[in-house]
């Protein structure tokens, strides 16, 4: 994508009157870190980037907003806010106007084609992080990565994140402004992590998530950065009644996991952030695609693709699969 | 139980006495409460301005004002607004039923400093809780004193705690008591108007005199200002803080306000420390 | 007997005499290098940057039960916490942010479950060669050599470590494992400080902390809490990772006629943290709430314990999710003042 | 306990209209069912949580047993619909972490189907007996 081109779309953005502020992604403080820049006018646009390391789903910042009580005599704020989304982001946008949590008169929609994602944990790996920036940037059939001075040309398939291999909307389903032309989509492949543990059997996938959430440190940095998990009162912060006890162990942390992967069934977008925040590495994204696997065969519907849509869970069909029932 | 050898756990004591204040679903109810240990309550001694942690076991614990001064005997009392799961568990207390406390936490106000001077409490709400300790410990000690006074305001006549005592109060010659509500109500006698207006109206000099206030944050703030307009130093206003707490020892990290523990350099804050306290009034 | 040898391939002999108590080690695990216990028989490596997840958890651990009891409270039940620890492979840092931590929980009022766990460990160090990249504990006080906290400190010479002992629990496992070491020799002294020279050397990232805590209070309202708390998610990452955060929440947990009261870690960057019943929140938005993690580490602690409670070891900026990097935000507040 | 007296423990959310009903009338006519079931009432099958359902088997159900009206007959007309939904996704997920799908079931019983309680009853008993004792996730006393 053109560079200048982005800049100068966000620069006219944020300098709109109606506008608070642009959520865009900006240079991290180093290596290959990318962070979420909030830009209040035309001269911020110059931070602004598109590059395969913005991974990052700008949406949730719709629904983080504190609403604090404001001094007496003062308005509130009630100006737009401006939002760069990609393919996976824009669905976050659209699931929110279906479930009515945010206003469509309260967002610009910056809408950016998304080529695919590089994994920053894959990339690390490869090629370690440095102090200095670094940078990783399309070519037609893969990544460069230029760090040190250094330019190395790799290919899509080394590098992309998961996320994009599965992903079947590259390009933001809907937006106010198109930055470029929406890039061509690609088979989504098959997806491998879901498929194996589905093809353990009981025990073992008791054994392995056993593992798996014996590692939460509940952070709740996944509750916290998914965009659709926005309830003001989440049911975890709870005391009375308790549903989730505070102490960490197996039994919790299980507890957790479901209530966070469940309240996502049928509206989880994948955009696969829950699991890259994760500092304990717990593969959340196999849970959500599983349940957005079977919303999507059993029942036949997508979350976050049509703004008028009903939500899943507060909608039936009269002919809804029941073979399980006895 | 134990010896307090640690400082988490609590010692058992019974409900002696216990009555609502006031109704309603945010309704108060006083506690009076003996320890079950006999050496425990030998050796507990609290000072006016302090807090205890208490609690149900199987519940948790709550910090709550010591609303009784050490003059009046060897119980303690505290008056609990129904709000969360422990307070919830704490109003369905009976008389002889069990609760736990462990404390007390926190400084005091410094009573002993304040000898030869004019006492001045003001307190909204519940916020009386930790006034009522002073007022019963300059009324033990008069003659240390150069005189009490007392105003205390409630939302409505209901809302007002301690109403029992209020006729003692009005035959003590010596305590200048004045009573107020927001609203003018029937077979009321006192003032009306907020807090911080009879303040005003009532003019205290502020001669050789201490004045202690306890309520709601924005009460807080307009006697705070009005004490101001009457001439009061900052070393003459005192208040106190409540901030969430859990250990009550200074280790859990939460009750911070500014660089201050609330629950070990806290509860008790003179005005001049507290400007210098960003967090203070937040 | 204070600077002694120990060939690498000794290291399983050296392990094995650790026996009766209870081992901790880094260890590879699907969340990456974490303290965990050392199974019977397993020898841990030490090649490793740092652990994911700092080693408080040996003395400080994520749930602990206070006590347990019936809820007529007749039978409270007391933990018995006996058994002995050995940290191996703990890096300055971490043991650096103990001893800082220890301030805390024996100021005033004694916490007996902390300190009693801190007297039945011991702390192994090894002297960090290879410095992570976001490490930056030159700046706040620390090294990559520091032996603050440690009870004895191992450093890489390539085909031995050397073994120092730093206090006399250090003193007694040398003497324990006498037979597995040798001698140093003179040359050692050299050696040791080239390669801690080199070490230090591979530090890139600093920040000049100096006038910090004394600035700090006059950049209460500066908007600068604002634009760094900006894309703040709120979680507890950074808290739950730091080595010296020590902020905990006491809940009492009812399972049929088990009971207990536990104490788990609390974050300071959650609403509910502060929460009152009332509704009310002292510190009600993520800008408070990053301005009050930052001033207690560097304003508050240092006014109560004369020390800064950071160690630099960038655990919070390698897994921010979004790029909320400390030594940044001391460089704008330095730049503020 | 061994494998042989092993008795699970079940809990049943049932609806006030249909499946409590039903299990009344099992009753009153004197029909023979396990006595390993503990029966909540709700109001609607729509108002069982699927939370609940995590939760009793934390607190050491060794299976759940969700029933209410038939499709078409909720009191509340479209209750059953919702629950059918949520806990449809409830147990594919419940089995994806490894809870055994024997542990978990949903019925359709109504106010006259006293003989079908009975024959669901049995089966989430035999289901629970044979996938033994739940170990999974339920909370476990700690040792310090």
């Amino acid at each position: 994508m053109d560079l200048e081109k982005l800049r100068e779309t966000a620069a006219e953005v944020a300098a709109r009157e109606d506008v608070k502020y642009l959520i865009g992604w900006k240079k991290g403080t180093y290596g290959y870190r990318v962070a979420p820049g909030f830009i209040e006018d035309a001269d911020g646009a110059a931070e602004l980037i598109f590059s395969p390391l913005c991974t990052a789903n700008l949406a949730t910042y719709l629904t983080l907003v504190e609403k604090l009580p404001l001094p007496r005599g003062e308005e509130p704020d009630d100006r737009k806010t401006a939002l760069m989304v990609k393919g996976c982001d824009s669905r976050a946008v659209a699931q929110l106007l279906v479930e009515k949590g945010i206003d469509r008169e309260n967002v610009v929609v910056i809408g950016c084609p998304c080529p695919g994602m590089v994994d920053p944990e894959l990339l690390a790996e490869k090629y370690p992080e440095t102090e200095e920036p670094a940078e990783v940037k399309w070519t037609d059939d893969g990544f460069i990565v230029i760090r040190d001075g250094e330019e190395t040309s790799v290919s899509r398939d080394e590098l992309l994140a998961e996320k994009c291999r599965l992903c079947r909307y590259p390009n933001p389903v809907i937006s106010d402004i198109m930055l470029g032309e929406p890039v061509e989509t690609w088979e989504p492949a098959e997806d491998e992590g879901v498929n194996e543990v589905e093809n353990k059997d009981v025990d073992e996938r008791e054994a392995y998530w056993e593992e798996q959430f014996s590692n939460c440190v509940r952070c709740y940095s996944c509750r916290n950065v998914c965009p659709l998990c926005y309830c003001q009162d989440c049911i975890l912060d709870r005391l009375n009644p308790t549903w989730v006890n505070r102490s960490v162990n197996f039994s919790e942390n299980t507890a957790f996991n479901i209530a966070r992967a469940f309240h996502l069934a049928g509206r989880c977008i994948e955009c696969g952030e829950c699991e890259r925040v994760c500092p304990a590495n717990i593969p959340l994204g196999k849970l959500n695609r599983k349940l957005a696997r079977e919303v999507r065969d059993k029942y036949g519907f997508e979350p976050g693709l049509d703004p008028e849509a009903e939500p899943f869970q507060a909608s039936y069909k009269p002919d809804d699969p029941e073979d399980f029932i006895l | 139980m134990k010896t307090n050898e640690n400082p988490y756990i609590p010692y058992n004591a019974t409900v002696e006495d216990t009555w609502f204040e006031t109704g309603g679903e945010r309704a108060i109810k006083t506690f009076k409460v003996v320890f079950d240990d006999e050496e425990v309550r030998k050796n507990w001694s609290h000072r006016p301005g302090q807090c205890a942690m208490i609690g149900v076991l199987g519940i948790g614990e709550s910090m709550i004002s010591i609303s009784c001064s050490p003059t009046e005997g060897d119980f303690l009392r505290f008056s609990v607004m129904r709000m969360g799961k422990v307070t919830q568990a704490l109003h369905q207390l009976e008389t002889g039923d069990k609760m736990t406390v462990r404390g007390p936490y926190g400084n005091s106000f410094p009573l002993e400093e304040w000898e030869g001077k004019q006492i001045l409490t003001i307190g909204g709400g519940i916020g009386q809780a930790p006034m009522r300790p002073i007022v019963e410990y300059v009324k033990a000690n008069y003659d240390n004193y150069a005189g009490l006074t007392m105003i205390y305001g409630a939302r409505t006549s209901g809302d007002l705690c301690f109403k029992n005592e209020f006729e003692d109060m009005a035959k003590d010659k010596e305590l200048s008591c004045h009573l107020t509500i927001d609203i003018e109500e029937e077979q009321w006698d006192h003032n009306v108007g907020f807090v911080p207006q009879v303040l005003l109206d009532l003019n205290p000099s502020p001669e050789n005199t201490i004045a202690i206030t306890c309520g709601p944050p924005i009460m807080i703030r307009f006697v705070l200002e009005n004490l101001k307009k009457l001439g009061f130093e900052d070393d003459q206003i005192y208040t106190t803080l409540e901030n969430r707490m859990k250990c009550g020892i200074g280790k859990c990290g939460r009750c911070n306000a500014g660089g201050m523990y609330v629950c070990k350099d806290g509860p008790v804050f003179d005005y001049a420390t507290l400007k210098a306290i960003p967090e203070a009034f937040a | 007997m204070s600077a002694m040898l120990l060939n690498k391939e000794k290291w399983p002999d050296f392990v094995g005499r650790l026996t009766g108590k209870k081992l901790w080690a880094p260890q590879a695990g699907g969340d990456g290098m974490r303290f965990a216990p050392v199974a019977e028989g397993e020898v841990p490596a030490l090649d490793y940057g740092n652990t994911r997840v700092p080693p408080k958890q040996a003395v400080f651990p994520q749930t602990e039960t206070l006590f347990r009891f019936q809820v007529d409270g007749e039978k409270v039940e007391e933990p018995k916490l006996e058994e002995e620890a050995v940290l191996l492979g703990v890096r300055p840092c971490d043991a650096r942010a103990m001893v800082i931590v220890d301030k805390l929980f024996s100021w005033d009022e004694d916490d007996p479950y902390y300190l009693k766990r801190r007297e039945l460990v011991t702390l192994v160090g090894l002297a960090c060669t290879e410095p992570g990249l976001n490490c930056f504990c030159t700046s706040v006080g620390g090294g990559p050599a520091s032996t603050e906290g440690l009870d004895l400190v191992m450093i890489d010479l390539g085909e031995n470590y050397l073994l120092e002992a730093i206090t006399e629990k250090g003193q007694a496992l040398l003497a324990e494992t006498e037979d597995l070491l040798e001698e140093a020799k003179d040359d050692v002294a050299e050696q040791k400080e080239k390669i801690i020279n080199e070490s230090e050397q591979k530090i890139k990232r600093s920040v000049n902390t100096e006038d910090i805590p004394g600035g700090l209070p006059g950049l209460w309202e500066d908007p600068l809490w604002q634009r760094v708390s900006a894309s703040c998610l709120g979680c507890g990452t950074c808290t739950f990772l730091c080595p010296t955060c020590h902020c905990f929440d006491i809940q009492d947990e009812t399972e049929g006629f088990d009971s207990r009261r536990c104490r788990s870690w609390d974050s300071c960057m959650f609403a509910e943290y502060t929460l009152h019943t009332s509704g009310h929140n002292p510190r009600p938005s993520r800008r408070e709430r990053t301005r009050n993690r930052i001033n207690h580490k560097y304003n508050y602690y240092v006014d109560k314990f004369d020390v800064i409670a950071c160690v630099g070891c960038g655990r919070c900026i390698n897994l921010c999710p979004v790029n909320i990097d400390i030594v940044d935000i001391l460089k704008q507040v330095e730049e503020a003042l | 306990m061994s494998a042989n007296n092993y008795e699970p423990n079940i809990v049943a959310f049932l609806c006030n209209w249909c499946s409590y009903a039903g299990a009344d009338l099992a009753g009153t006519s004197r029909v023979q069912y396990p006595s390993n079931v503990q029966v909540i009432r709700v109001m609607c099958t729509g108002r069982v949580n699927p939370l609940y359902v995590m939760n009793a088997l934390q607190q050491g159900a060794d299976g759940v047993l969700v029933s209410g009206c038939h499709p078409g007959d909720c009191h509340y007309m479209e209750g059953n619909y919702y629950a059918r939904r949520r806990l449809g996704m409830l147990k594919d997920l419940m089995e994806f972490i490894g809870v055994d799908p024997r542990r978990f079931h949903m019925s359709w019983v109504s106010a006259s189907e006293g003989h079908k309680w009975k024959e669901v009853v049995e089966k989430t008993v035999e289901d629970a007996r044979e996938a033994g004792p739940f170990e999974g996730f339920r909370r476990r006393r700690i040792d310090w």
